[in-house]
């Protein structure tokens, strides 16, 4: 394994030192909770959200923590949802009094946390509501009883419900705004590689040299089916017939597409599979009205990407319209 | 067989270093068809326990089971932090307040443990989680305590037990945890709770003989 | 080789026509040129902003077309500088009454193709100036006679020029400023993997498990050494000790510090050996006034990073902070 | 020696195909010290210049050779552009106008080619480049043609001549081109420009005998 850290224990910690560090006027790091939060956060006005998962899917969710979007992000390790007690302190800390939205990636683990740390905080007084995100189609319910994973669509929740708590919106219309928006998105993903995770020090699985995995979770999780490599027009069909029918979106229909990156593709490849799927789309008669290509929710270093689409409407489009300002940035 | 203070401790340094000693194996088990962090989340949290191993109020086994539980609970993330927190926080409730624990009062407070594990997890026997490996553990122990048999006799039984109900998982479906979006894939190797289950049940056997 | 691709000799415009129907509003693809430019360029009362270099380091330089940056690139395909006629066709395409300026990473093949184009668009009666820039202190200007290589540091003087020119500057000026930060820019990478090549479908170099090349290049090419890997914290004091006695940088100094990404490294990596950086910066007692941490210069999908310090005076500072808006965003 | 459209369309047509056939090993000798696009450079250009065959000026030889530097400027990227374009585009203008082209008008235009190739990459004999290869092989050539040889003989002596100083560029240093950045690391390995010169005059030598 060759990776730029120190120490495989204080990858995690390193990283959020970072974050920190190169955003003073914004952003405070609490260690003890792995914890990312606003400056300005609690504030009276506004409901705060809070979102945790593992590590290892920068930049979600702690390089998206800022105006318009998270109050707060307390990850746990790599690909481990964040121990009970990161959740329930950050929720204390953070508490408003207009309340706290959880946003919560739809996996076992996550589920436990959350829910635990709800039920203690709201003991002590706070109030909570919890939102769980699950856009993944290549999990299929009926077969599956945990039920879908949530992956790169999560961002689409976030940025949503970000926006409008930002304009004042309580917290039982952030919970319906942020379950309308995951009710609209649909995401599936491809590995090309697997990833190796610093503590582990080895990929994951094995992928031979002409091998893909259709349906990749963000941990790496097997999806539908292992299959050989083949070229991007025929990937981006194969996504674009299990994300289409499965909402359905229909011709006439207005998306915002996303390409998300994995980890090691790099953005050319991704803007490479954003025109063969914006002109997929358009011959399907769907239309995009958004489109978002790049990093949102990767797998480490796993060379790979996903496809998002999120069904638009004007109060949906609005909200994503809206302006944000987080540590991921190019200026 | 009848239990005090200083057993739940020897009991708790056993599976604590275990958990420690096997961070890498545990791993590989949970890399097979999961995401080969469970080695890593015990592990953290254990040698948390250790570290501050001194430090915990010892009135009573519950009393100290319960201290346990919230540094499990602070330190393992994953789907092992609640699972084995809540274990560890029902079985130190059940022993709350009782001096000097029976064989009877264990396998009771363990009973209280699965059933914790099981609504927190949504899950049951069948599902190809560490259940499936505890709960025929501790249907041995509980017959082994009936017939009055020893201490160390009964860690024998418990732990032979876990090892073939651990192997056994290997021809289930996972039908809960991350392995489970492996469907049918996911048969063909053993569930990487379970196995540790058998682990730290061999351990701490072969560590009650000396 | 497993890649989001279909051609490998359609790798290059197939990512370009992905950036275009992704910017409808704001860019255009000219495909006989490589071509992106922004949709309102030329502009009589703007300097146009013109940069080529080969293909596979994106965003650098097709993502950095917009307001506040570049007019226009003209990319030539993977590692290649364009055709001699790509760059001719865009100075011809885009000129301005007040002038074209052309940058140019400081590499053999780039400088002849510009220097080329520059003679016949000045044939044709187009004033042009060009600008070299060489930020790599991995090249010793003694021992190699082409000179110092342009790398990720080209980032600083296309935004400086870019801001320059949105406020009406003229061509003598940007020529003044792209100097200025070109003069105070000093940039080291390290390499942990090889890119593989579209169309040669092969690892371009072959770096052992436990090696690392140390001041690679953007295409791939040697550095200063090949070395053992070692720590993040190692790695970045190796990286400080070839660049800030360099310029020097000297205590008391205020710079901006960007860790750039080659393609394949995550951002979590990169924040990791950003606060590693600021840091060691810290206590050389040098201060951070700026920061830049994410992917700004790639080498395709080559795990690897770049570390870059831009000495400050209020000049740069402004021209830095000033807007701008690329293809590369994140909403 | 003497030389008309024909043989220059000859001989264009050979080092454009023979270009485009070593397309994959042009381009892995580029990887050795160099980016590796050398090969797929040529290779777009001179494929350009074959699917175009029919539709260039053929006025007489200069002229179509002005035309082949066209393609060649418009279409390869990377130091290979510049360079081979200058060269044709000096070979083109020193033979314009000529109806019957001798085997001195051939040396003579081949050293304006060369001398435009060292102002374009301000490089000389002795810094690794293709300079290495095609300054000696002219050499041969200008004094195969002086001593009265057959084109055929004259090319084998070309060729060879190649061949010869290309294998030689090993033990140089590269002072020019992205190999330089390799420094020392460029010994031991050929120059691919030069390597390409040979193959190309071997080639032809070979297309001329049938
Ligand atoms: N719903 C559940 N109920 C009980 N045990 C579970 C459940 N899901 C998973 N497990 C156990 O947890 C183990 C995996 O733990 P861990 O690696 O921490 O989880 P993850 O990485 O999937 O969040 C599995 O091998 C299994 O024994
Ligand atoms: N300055 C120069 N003058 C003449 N020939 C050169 C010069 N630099 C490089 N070359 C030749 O060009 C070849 C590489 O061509 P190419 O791969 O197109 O260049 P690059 O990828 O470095 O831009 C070298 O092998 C060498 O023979
Ligand atoms: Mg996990
Ligand atoms: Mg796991
Ligand atoms: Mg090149
Ligand atoms: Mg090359």
């Amino acid at each position: 394994m060759k990776k730029f850290i120190n120490d495989p224990q204080q990858f995690v910690p390193e990283m959020l030192k970072g974050i920190a560090l190169a955003n003073p006027d914004t952003l405070r790091y609490v260690p003890e909770y792995n914890l990312i939060h606003r400056a300005d956060s609690p504030r009276p006005d506004k409901v705060t959200i809070i979102q945790g998962s593992g590590s290892g899917h920068e930049p979600a969710h702690v390089m998206t923590v800022g105006k318009g979007m998270l109050d707060g992000a307390c990850p746990g390790d790599v690909f481990a949802a964040p121990p009970m007690d990161y959740v329930y302190a950050t929720t204390k800390l953070l508490a408003s009094p207009k309340g706290v939205l959880l946003l919560v990636n739809n996996y076992t683990g996550d589920r436990m946390a959350f829910d635990m740390a709800q039920e203690m905080s709201e003991a002590d007084g706070v109030t909570v509501r919890t939102l769980f995100i699950d856009d993944d189609v290549s999990v299929k319910d009926s077969t599956y009883t945990v039920g879908r994973r949530g992956v790169a669509g999560n961002f689409f929740v976030m940025k949503a419900v970000g926006a409008a708590a930002e304009d004042g919106a309580d917290l039982d219309e952030l919970v319906r705004i942020g379950e309308k928006v995951n009710s609209v998105t649909r995401t599936m993903g491809i590995a090309l590689t697997a990833c190796t995770p610093p503590s582990k020090g080895s990929p994951l699985f094995d992928l031979a040299d002409d091998e893909i995995e259709i349906g990749v979770g963000i941990h790496g999780e097997p999806g539908r089916e292992r299959a050989k490599w083949s070229p991007a027009n025929d990937l981006v069909e194969v996504l674009l017939d299990a994300i289409v029918p499965d909402l359905p979106f229909a011709p006439g229909d207005r998306v915002a597409l996303m390409i998300n990156g994995l980890g090691g593709t790099p953005i050319s490849e991704l803007y490479l599979l954003y025109g063969i799927a914006h002109e997929k789309l358009e011959a399907r008669g769907i239309t995009v009205g958004r489109n978002y290509v790049g990093e949102y929710c990767t797998s480490l270093d796993m060379a790979g990407a996903s496809l998002t689409l999120v069904k638009l409407d004007d109060e949906i489009e609005a909200l994503l319209a809206a302006p944000a300002e987080v540590a991921i940035r190019v200026f | 067989m009848s239990t005090s203070l200083d057993t739940t401790e020897f009991v708790v340094r056993s599976i604590a270093q275990t958990c420690v000693d096997n961070e890498k194996y545990f791993g590989d088990l949970d890399s097979v068809v999961g995401d080969g962090d469970f080695g890593y989340s015990l592990a953290r949290g254990f040698e948390q326990v250790i570290a501050h191993w001194d430090e915990y109020d010892r009135e009573d086994s519950g009393t100290f089971l319960l201290k346990i539980a919230l540094v499990i609970s602070s330190r393992i993330g994953g789907t092992s932090g609640p699972i084995w927190g809540t274990a560890f926080m029902r079985a130190g409730t059940a022993l709350k307040g009782i001096d000097s624990v029976s064989g009877a009062d264990v396998v009771a407070a363990l009973r209280t443990s699965i059933e914790g594990i099981k609504k927190r997890g949504n899950s049951d026997v069948g599902d190809k989680t560490l259940l499936d490996a505890l709960v025929p553990a501790i249907d041995a122990l509980e017959a082994s305590v009936l017939q009055g048999d020893s201490g160390g006799l009964s860690m024998q039984k418990l732990a032979a037990a876990a090892r073939t109900a651990a192997e056994a998982t290997s021809s289930l479906k996972a039908l809960r945890g991350r392995a489970s979006y492996s469907g049918d894939r996911s048969i063909g190797s053993p569930d990487a709770g379970a196995v540790a289950v058998a682990v730290l049940a061999e351990q701490l056997a072969e560590a009650w003989k000396s």
